[in-house]
């Protein structure tokens, strides 16, 4: 719950603006029932509940939804989405809600997720494709969390799951390209990338 | 026995026997080249009727104002389809025709004092070659193979873009002097009054203007749509040659693809807009 | 001169706010025949109207224009301002400034004025070319229709009728009650639906001026206002009202058994059931469903459904007789039919059809024939002979002698029985058990001389004489010849007189390698029959194994037995030594193209001759009939060497004579000959009579294929469960013969419980069985199992349609678990389960154990509110019903706890509110406010994932019993309904009012009027209030003699028509005729009690005869040129 | 029967962790006849992590996969569910929005038509189910089918099988002789990509399935997605400690059960490279 | 997509289904372009087509049909007739250098106030896109 003092509502603000243009859903069809928050599996353990974030948006309440750990902690497993009467794409919400933080670089609540997705995203810049042994290092000295992934790392290890050597694929090279072209984060393809006939 | 004699031994039979009290025919015109109608009334006219490629009246026209007696009438393939137009319209009845039909070669175009060898343009794609109804057929029946495209010059027109269309019909229309000769020639143009004619509710202005015009030839050929019968009277007596088969034969493609339909040929079959399937595919609304 | 005046409505802020009136007034003003201009705040109200009478009077006006909202609001009440000022009602035009301009152009203000400006001119030059109209009077009938038996409906019966109408109540259910008699209590007053309810369908049973037509359905309605012209449909309901005294003997002993869909699925009825103890009318009905293919697919239509659900019961002396009432050789139908039924038994779409054969048989091993009765014959004192004791010839001597006819039969064989005595072996059809069907026969009184071959003697000609009619029944004995060198060797058995042989115990001399030729049932049976006289047998058959034309049962049972089968080899001749048999020469095929029967044709494999080594050749190629005996008199023969007959009657071409069974057809199976022999025993009963004859053969009817859907859910329903394997024989034990050249049976046949196993997988496709076991135990014989379903005419006046509303099917939401989740159910289930008269009889009690549960979770807006998998709308009373269940719950168990998921209480109404907090403040409900998303199995508890918005908390509990507040849907066949009465439907199927404020129950269609949920969600009180409001405008109705016509109907001009008719073709309601005139033409007049005004004609008329008033082409043209002005 | 050759798009994990998917994926597909041609050079589709950040790279990195198999003629079999989910929403978006297409074209190329097919490997099988020569019938073998997120949400996207209630994988474990169980967690979620990040919620979701499964008796869980079998498997220990449990459920690719059925040995199918070792189960039911 | 120019519709609708659908269009405060000319007619199918020619002729950019969806015709047949009728005088508009675009037949119930919104929108559009029509001189008399 969002506690403290009055709030102002607007309901008409750049927050609800972004998140309709970006995410090609419509807000203010959502009329609060709930079932968002009743089917995410994560929703315990977010400090608000999607429904909430959905209405904070309505509101025009930026600050508390883009401090939300909510917009990390969804794995986009569109539960949410696939049960909401009102047919709004609340995953997708999510997302946009995650670009718009990316754009504004502003401070993630949950730091280390939104590091895993940039280091994951690193490794396929540098291969081509994912690699879980350097993902892990990577990761692993960036969050600090030295003991948390040895365990995983060994049985994987001994059950010769865990491939060493980084991939070589022809595409990698494209691939690095594209990243550069589209910058490290950009909302939508078509506005990242600058192709002819488009003015 | 050539057609003309055949013709004339009929009509003299019907006329002695009393069977008709009219025989409506062709007879040699005055420039001795070109053929004009001949209304026989008496069996010792009938050596004056003939039958060449020269004779392009729709006879079937006359019909209408002798509703009431017997009339024998020579006719072509397309004029038959005609009588069946008008008796599935209930303007004559088929009791009160005795039908001379013709298997026709095709007719040559012909002018004031001159008659060609070359056939109509129409004829040369004419299909229809042997008369749809008939009491006695004079000539052997004739079939004819349909053509991949029995519409070329329409689909030519198709082809063009709306510009030359649209450029294309305003030269034409705009020649039009609105002397409803087309209309007068036509056996399915027997409105007592014509919309064109008609001063409330007045569809097209009176003035001699293209857009009138194109208002008179565009609903005078849609009034025919799915009834005209091809005869091509309509065009043969325009005195500024618009080339009015066009505007029919565009509308009778289209009723033969939309409804499976061409008029003329059954008397009984309802006309196809007059008739419709509930779950037809039209291209409408869908 | 027109002198126009222009009104505009500022509609307060509606049209005001957006369009500039001051500029439409100016520009109004210059428009040519405008007179006067003026604007009003609301035109519509009583000042408002009075400043137009004014104006019109001051201002000499003789036509109006009012531009305000759309014509469908308050065009007829303008017409009446009008009026009221002098003028003629029709001399108005209305220019739809609301709904057409300022509602949809707010956004942009200059050219909504522009527009406004247009829409008045448009509706000033019409109004200029206006005419003065004038209605016509009419009768009407004053008789109300109404649809729909539910509360609704009830109501406005009651009212109309109390009012001194005749009233026509249609309900399509057995009875009427509608949704409100399946609730328990009803909210807020919680007092029992029944006991307010079933008075007022009483009241509707026993009122003079209703005519109550339950289990029926409007079919069409043609006509209008005053003059309905309405079928109706009366289902048949196979118990004859009058007689029925709802003793509820009938359901006593009915064998099935189906879910009770006035329960809601939960609990079982009979298939003869009333739906409810107080059901209106109190009658009993039988659900009788499609006929079975089973018996569409017999020729003799046995109630093979009927027999096995007896069988299934265990009533198996019940099912023989049954069986006994279509077929007269159960024994021998039971061994040897290739039962068609089987092919067509809709249970082989899900696993493997029903043994119907074997439990046919089954019900004739039970049953000592010999103790059945023989019924009362009145004996006619005609004489029939029969030729041939077949299965034809039996059939047919069968029926004449129930008939009353003295029946003699005879019969060339020492033995009766025709081909399943002498063509059959006895291993498939043991003596014993076909004497025992033919002595019955003859105890019917026939008489059966063997040894008696007719045409030696006695003579056809001398039966002509001594017998009123004669029955050629004398089958297809002559074998076909195989018709290849050496056939006439000695060796060379032909399959029929073969097995003719050995079947009447003569000795057959047979070798050691015995070649039987042919594919069909012979040639397996002279296979077998060879084999088991201790001969090698190899079948040789010229195409594949799937064109062999013998039941595959036979086929597996000679492979098991050790025979040999060669496809695709044909003999070519037959190689002799000494005129002995010595061996076959054959050669290989191949298939070609399908020849004449379907069949792919056989091709000879040039140079693929090869030797067979035999000593014996059996060709069973199939049989012709042999009419050598048919000479005198001369009995017209066709090509095929059969007896030429009459379709319809079986009769020959001698008067008197008539033929039957294989000598008609060529070779059939037994159970098609025994049909034969029953057409011809009925033409012959006929004939005895004196009747005439039928003329027209009776259809072959084709049980149809399920589809592909039908199939799926059959899957869903029914879980695999293969055919009862009946006991066979040892192979090893097969060939030791009984008695000379008999062997043991080799299908020993169910025991009981096998059968009843069996019997128990029948699907009921037609529900009633047919079992006729209902008739036996009615004393009211008020069973009528033919009954046929009849169409009523009535005449109409006024209908109103009241046909309710149905729950939404809660499977849609996967995440519910509906169907998979045994303690997950509807509202409407609920409401069953706390009724006294429902299935636990008013005990709460978990479907999947029984037991009574303690924590209840209700769930709001199932299928509403819910764009996705649902409606859009809210259904309305959910809530209200949820708090009541939640209340009575507690009442009935005070351990209960329930919890209901809302997402917002709508309880808008008289008491509601306070009633909706009861549940939480008396009775300790928790209203928790959120949408549940998922619900699972846990133990025996259902886990409920939900969310509480207020705290933001995600919210589980584990539930005994979870209830699911599903949507009210429009009812099945509202659509249709709403089609067949021209009226407006919306998406969602629900009826559209002609105002969803001001003309709440009436319709676009004059004299149709609306009541309750078919409108759209409404609670009782509603419903009630709606009946009776309907009610109200039907008696306003019936209170005129005479009704007024819409005056916009068509007219033609008679100067114009040129007589062509087109306008009749294409008017929808006939209302166009010809007349002739002096001047000998024939023109259309349009009848004006018939025209509705559509407007068809103008637009088909070439000639501009034909006119619409009100909508005539000169005022559409000058909407279109003002434009332009 | 539709086409028998596939371009074939493995996913980064199949090299890897899921490496016993591939195996048996390719194992039981040369089995019933059913060609798989890896698409030349694939690259990443960038998981889940490309789309919560950078929508451009999501599109554009699995355009470039679907162009190659677009080149290559056939349809796209796809065994990640991720990637399978990944490849289906480009698919979906470059038809809807000309303008991304566009962009898209310029990235990969612009004789791109979006044409490609693409089919998930659960599909192919269950398509033929009934013409599989099944030699080793799943006798008595309760499958728990866990078909997790990706393949059936969002389902206007993926169009595959139920969300809530799916029956392919069931109906191929009848098909395969095996007793699939009617349960509720087909589609919860199981952690997805917080191994590393938030193991805490991790572990109680897949707690939460795995308890489930086994109190309905399941002998294992067939799956169809490398990041639901890594997590429901790598983590049944640490699961077992944190809540006192005693799971001990082997996560088997439904790959694996296919070809077990079709007769194909343990080996074979890499049954050896679970954490929870499938064998002992298994060869109880006499399935090794 | 935005509209450079006004064009002029013309548009007939059917009293019973698609005036009443542009009704509920309306009380449901759906907005769309103002181009629109309604003429209220009881049935599709009373629609002569001089009506139509005459509308082109005298220079309408467009001419909308719209009836009650096959089938629930308030007179049972009217709009299987007109569907008909304007299969017909579409491609033969069009053979008069009449786009096909200019003239549409659409089907539109009473409840589908959305739909007629989106109906007028996107023919007004389509309409728009096509530019004003080249009329034959001198323009015709009214």
């Amino acid at each position: 719950m969002v506690t403290g003092t009055p709030v102002t509502p607007s309901p008409v603000s750049d927050l609800r603006t972004f998140v309709e243009k970006q995410s090609h859903q419509r807000i203010f069809d959502c009329y609060q029932c709930g079932k968002c928050s009743a089917g995410c599996p994560i929703d315990y353990a977010m400090d608000l509940g999607p429904r909430q974030i959905m209405r904070l948006i309505q509101m025009g309440l930026k600050k508390e939804v883009m401090e939300s750990t909510t917009i990390w902690l969804c794995v986009s497993c569109e539960t949410c989405s696939s049960r909401c009467p009102a047919k709004i794409d609340i995953a997708k919400v999510m997302e946009s809600l995650r670009i718009l933080a990316a754009a504004e670089g502003s401070q993630p609540a949950e730091k280390n997720i939104d590091l895993f997705h940039r280091t994951f995203l690193n490794t396929i810049r540098q291969y081509g494709r994912a690699h879980e042994f350097s993902l892990a290092v990577a990761y692993t000295l960036k969050s600090r969390n030295l003991f948390g992934n040895l365990g995983a790392a060994q049985t994987m290890f001994t059950k010769g799951k865990l491939v060493i050597m980084p991939p070589k694929v022809g595409g990698a090279a494209w691939v690095k390209t594209v990243f550069s072209k589209t910058g490290s984060t950009s909302p939508d393809v078509s506005t990242a990338v600058k192709t002819e006939g488009r003015h | 026995m050539s057609e003309t004699e055949q013709i004339r031994a009929k009509a003299k039979e019907l006329l002695d026997s009393k069977k008709v009290d009219c025989v409506i025919g062709y007879e040699r015109a005055t420039d001795g080249k070109n053929a004009r109608p001949m209304f026989v009334y008496n069996a010792k006219d009938t050596d004056r009727l003939i039958f060449d490629q020269t004779c392009r009246h729709n006879l079937v026209r006359y019909l209408l104002n002798r509703k009431d007696k017997v009339t024998g009438i020579v006719v072509k393939p397309c004029d038959s389809r005609a009588i069946n137009l008008l008796i599935n319209e209930h303007q004559i009845a088929r009791d009160k025709v005795v039908i001379i039909g013709v298997v026709c070669p095709g007719l040559v175009k012909t002018d004031w004092n001159k008659t060609g060898d070359k056939l109509r343009d129409a004829c040369q794609i004419c299909q229809q070659r042997t008369p749809v109804v008939y009491d006695v057929l004079i000539g052997e029946p004739k079939k004819v193979e349909p053509p991949a495209d029995a519409y070329p010059d329409v689909t030519g027109m198709e082809g063009k873009s709306v510009e030359e269309k649209r450029a294309f019909w305003e030269k034409e229309f705009s020649r039009c002097i609105r002397c409803y000769a087309c209309r007068q020639a036509c056996p399915g143009c027997y409105c007592s009054e014509c919309f064109v004619d008609r001063l409330d509710p007045l569809w097209v202005g009176i003035r001699i203007a293209p857009a009138e015009n194109e208002m008179w030839n565009t609903m005078r050929a849609f009034h025919l749509g799915g009834r005209c019968i091809g005869c091509n009277a309509c065009e043969m007596v325009c005195p500024v040659n618009i080339p009015l088969s066009l505007l029919n034969r565009k509308l009778e493609k289209e009723v033969m693809t939309l409804f499976k339909f061409q008029a003329g040929l059954d008397p009984e079959a309802p006309q196809p807009l007059a008739a419709f399937l509930k779950d037809e595919k039209l291209g409408v609304a869908e | 001169m027109a002198r126009v005046g222009v009104f505009i409505c500022h509609c307060g802020a509606n049209i005001g706010g957006t369009i500039n009136i001051e500029k439409v007034l100016e520009a109004a003003k210059k428009m040519p025949l405008v007179a006067f201009v003026d604007a009003n705040k609301y035109t519509c109200s009583e000042p408002g109207q009075l400043s137009v009478r004014d104006a019109i009077v001051k201002n000499r006006l003789n036509r109006v224009v009012i531009g305000n909202c759309s014509p469908r609001m308050h065009e007829n009440t303008f017409r009446k301002t009008v009026a009221q000022a002098g003028l003629n009602p029709y001399l108005l035009e209305i220019a739809n400034l609301r709904e057409h301009c300022s509602w949809v152009h707010g956004n942009n203000k200059d050219s909504a004025t522009d527009k406004a400006i247009e829409l008045v001119r448009m509706a000033v030059a019409k109004v200029g070319r206006d005419e003065a109209l004038f209605g016509k009077r009419f009768g009407l009938t004053k008789r109300a229709l109404v649809i729909g038996g539910g509360v609704a409906g009830i109501q406005a019966a009651l009212d109309i009728a109390n009012a001194g109408h005749e009233v026509v109540l249609v309900e399509r259910e057995p009875t009427i009650g509608g949704r409100m008699a399946q609730l328990d209590k009803t909210f807020p007053t919680l007092d029992c639906s029944a006991c307010i309810l079933t008075p007022k369908m009483v009241d509707v049973a026993q009122h003079p001026n209703i005519t109550l037509l339950s289990y029926a359905e409007v079919q069409e309605v043609k006509g209008f206002v005053g003059n309905f012209e309405v079928k109706i449909k009366q289902k048949a309901r196979y118990i004859d009202l009058k007689k029925c005294t709802a003793c509820g003997d009938c359901t006593k002993e009915c064998p099935v058994e189906v879910l009770s869909d006035f329960n809601m699925g939960l609990g079982k009825r009979k298939a003869v059931y009333i739906p409810f103890p107080q059901a209106v009318p109190n009658k009993y009905v039988i659900d009788k469903r499609e006929t079975p293919p089973c018996k569409t697919a017999c020729p003799i239509h046995m109630d093979v459904q009927g027999y096995l659900a007896l069988i299934a019961t265990g009533k198996f002396k019940e099912a023989y007789e049954l069986i006994r009432r279509t077929n007269t050789l159960p024994a021998v139908l039971g061994r040897v039919c290739f039962h068609p039924c089987e092919q067509a038994c809709k249970r082989g779409y899900v696993d493997q059809p029903l043994s119907i054969c074997s439990l046919k048989r089954f019900a004739s091993d039970q049953y000592d024939i010999t103790t059945l009765p023989i019924p009362e014959i009145t004996k006619t004192g005609k004489k029939v002979a029969i030729v041939g004791a077949g299965p034809a010839g039996l059939t047919a001597a069968h029926d004449l002698a129930l008939a009353g006819h003295d029946v003699t039969i005879f019969e060339a064989l020492p033995e009766p029985g025709g081909m399943v005595r002498v063509g059959i072996p006895e291993y498939r059809m043991p003596r014993p058990e076909l004497k025992k069907d033919i002595d019955y026969i003859q105890r019917l009184g026939v008489e059966i001389r063997t040894n008696a071959r007719v045409g030696e003697k006695p003579k056809l000609s001398e039966l002509q004489k001594l017998y009123d009619a004669v029955l050629m029944a004398s089958g297809a004995h002559n074998s076909l010849k195989l018709g290849v060198p050496g056939e006439e060797s000695q060796g060379v058995f032909h399959g029929i007189d073969f097995l003719r042989a050995v079947n009447l115990g003569q000795k057959v001399e047979i070798g050691q390698r015995v070649a039987v030729v042919g594919g069909g049932n012979t040639a397996i049976d002279a296979a077998r029959v060879a084999r088991r006289l201790g001969s090698t047998v190899t079948i040789v058959y010229r195409r594949g194994r799937d064109e062999m034309p013998a039941n595959d049962v036979e086929i597996e049972a000679a492979e098991a037995e050790g025979i040999q089968i060669m496809l695709l080899t044909a003999p070519t001749k037959v190689i002799a030594e000494g005129g002995k048999v010595k061996a076959m020469e054959c050669v290989k095929m191949r298939l070609g193209a399908p020849d004449a029967s379907g069949r792919p044709r056989p091709e000879t494999i040039p140079g693929s001759e090869f030797r067979l080594e035999v000593d014996t050749v059996i060709p069973a190629l199939g049989q012709a009939p042999n009419l050598s005996f048919a000479k005198d008199p001369e009995i017209a023969a066709t090509g095929r060497g059969t007896v030429k007959v009459d379709e319809a009657s079986l009769a020959t071409s001698v008067a008197g004579i008539f033929a039957c069974g294989d000598a008609v057809t060529g070779p059939l199976m037994v159970v098609d000959a025994m049909a034969s022999g029953r057409k011809a025993a009925a033409s012959i009963d006929l004939y005895l009579k004196g009747a005439p004859l039928p003329t027209t053969p009776e259809p072959k009817a084709e049980a149809k294929k399920p589809s592909d859907e039908e199939i799926e859910d059959l899957k869903e329903q029914h879980p695999v469960k293969p055919r009862v394997k009946m006991a066979e024989m040892p192979v090893d034990t097969r060939f030791k013969s009984t008695s000379g050249m008999n062997f043991p049976e080799v299908e020993l046949g169910f025991t009981p419980e096998q059968a009843m196993e069996e019997a128990k997988r029948c699907l009921a496709c037609g529900v009633c069985s047919e079992c006729r076991e209902c008739v036996k135990l009615c004393q009211a014989g008020a069973i009528n199992h033919d009954m046929k379903d009849e169409i009523l005419d009535y005449k109409i006046g006024s209908i109103v349609v009241a046909t309710g509303y149905k729950t939404s099917d809660p499977k849609a939401y996967g995440e519910y678990g509906y169907g998979r989740l045994p303690d997950v159910i509807t509202g409407l289930q609920m409401e069953r389960l706390m009724n006294a008269s429902g299935p636990t009889a008013g005990e709460v009690l978990r479907p999947s154990d029984g037991k009574h549960p303690h924590t209840v979770v209700f769930i709001s807006c199932v299928g509403s509110r819910d764009e996705l998998k649902g409606h859009s709308y809210c259904s309305k009373f959910c809530c209200m019903y949820m708090a009541k269940q939640a209340i009575m719950l507690k009442e009935h168990d005070p351990h209960v706890q329930c919890y209901i998921f809302y997402i917002d209480i709508r309880a808008g109404g008289k008491d509601f509110d306070e009633f909706s907090r009861r549940a939480q403040q008396e009775y300790g409900t928790l209203w928790l406010r959120g949408r549940v998303s998922k619900l699972y199995q846990d133990g025996d508890k259902v886990m409920v994932c939900g969310e509480d918005s207020l705290i933001g908390r995600p919210v589980e509990i584990a539930a005994d019993m979870v209830v699911l507040a599903t949507a009210a849907e429009a009812n099945d066949g509202a659509a249709e309904l709403a089609q067949t009465l021209k009226v407006s439907y919306d998406t969602n199927h629900f009826f559209i009012e002609a105002h969803p404020k001001l003309r709440p129950v009436e319709t676009q269609t004059d004299g149709i009027f609306l009541a309750g949920s078919c409108v759209g969600p409404r609670d009782i009180p509603e419903s009630v209030a709606q009946g009776s409001a309907a009610a109200a405008k039907v008696v306003g109705l019936f209170s005129q003699e005479f009704l007024t016509s819409d005056p916009m109907v068509s007219a033609i001009d008679q100067a114009k028509c040129s007589g062509c008719l087109m306008c009749q073709e294409v008017c929808p309601f006939s209302a166009i005729e010809s007349q002739k005139l002096r001047d000998g033409r024939t023109v259309s007049v349009v009848n004006e009690s018939l025209c509705k005004g559509c407007g068809l004609c103008v637009a088909a008329c070439r000639f501009g005869a034909a006119n619409l008033r009100g909508f005539t082409q000169q005022q559409l043209l000058a909407e279109v040129v003002s434009l332009w002005q | 029967m539709s086409t028998d050759t596939y371009a074939y798009y493995p996913g980064c994990t199949l090299h890897a962790t899921a490496k016993e998917y591939d195996v048996s994926a390719r194992a039981v597909c040369k089995k019933m006849g059913i060609g798989l041609e890896e698409i030349k050079d694939w690259t990443c589709c960038g998981a889940s992590s490309a789309h919560t950040t950078n929508e451009a790279l999501a599109i554009a990195l699995p355009a470039r996969d679907l162009r190659t198999a677009e080149k290559m003629g056939k349809p796209l079999a796809v065994a990640c569910a991720l990637c399978f989910n990944r490849l289906k929403v480009t698919e979906h978006e470059l038809a809807a929005d000309k303008a991304k297409m566009d962009a898209v074209k310029a990235l990969v190329g612009s004789d791109y038509g979006n044409t490609t097919e693409v089919i998930h490997l659960l599909q192919i099988l269950y398509d033929r189910r009934d013409t599989m020569v099944i030699s080793r019938p799943l006798k008595g073998l309760k499958v728990a089918s866990y078909y997790g997120c990706m393949l059936v949400r969002p389902h206007e996207i993926t169009k595959f099988d139920d969300p809530e209630n799916p029956q392919m994988m069931d109906k191929l474990m009848v098909a395969l002789g095996a007793q699939p169980l009617e349960w509720d967690f087909k589609t919860a979620c199981c952690g997805a990509s917080l191994p590393l990040t938030r193991r805490d919620i991790l572990l109680k979701l897949s707690h939460r399935i795995l308890t489930q499964a086994q109190q309905l008796g399941a002998d294992c869980l067939a799956v169809a997605c490398p990041m639901c079998q890594f997590n429901l498997d790598m983590y049944q220990q640490a699961i077992n400690q944190k809540f006192g449990a005693k799971i001990n459920l082997p996560i088997l690719y439904f790959t694996q059960l296919a070809g077990l059925a079709m007769g194909l040995s343990p080996k074979a199918l890499d049954l050896d490279k679970h954490i929870i070792d499938p064998l002992p189960v298994l060869g109880k039911k006499g399935l090794t | 997509m935005a509209v450079e120019y006004q064009p002029r519709i013309v548009g007939f609708l059917c009293n019973w289904c698609s005036y009443a659908g542009a009704d509920s269009a309306g009380t449901a405060r759906m907005s769309y372009p103002p181009n629109i000319r309604i003429i209220r007619v009881p049935c599709s199918g009373r629609v002569d087509p001089l009506l139509i020619v005459k509308s082109f002729q005298m220079g309408a950019d467009g001419v909308l049909i719209a009836g009650c969806h096959p089938g629930d015709c308030h007179y049972t047949e009217g709009n299987y007739y007109a569907r008909r009728r304007f299969a017909l005088l579409r491609p033969f508009l069009e053979y008069l250098g009449i786009e096909r675009a200019r003239f549409q037949v659409e089907w539109v119930s009473a409840s589908e106030g959305k739909r007629w919104a989106q109906v007028v929108t996107s023919f007004t559009n389509q309409v728009a896109q096509l530019g004003p029509r080249k009329l034959l001189v001198p323009e015709a008399t009214r």
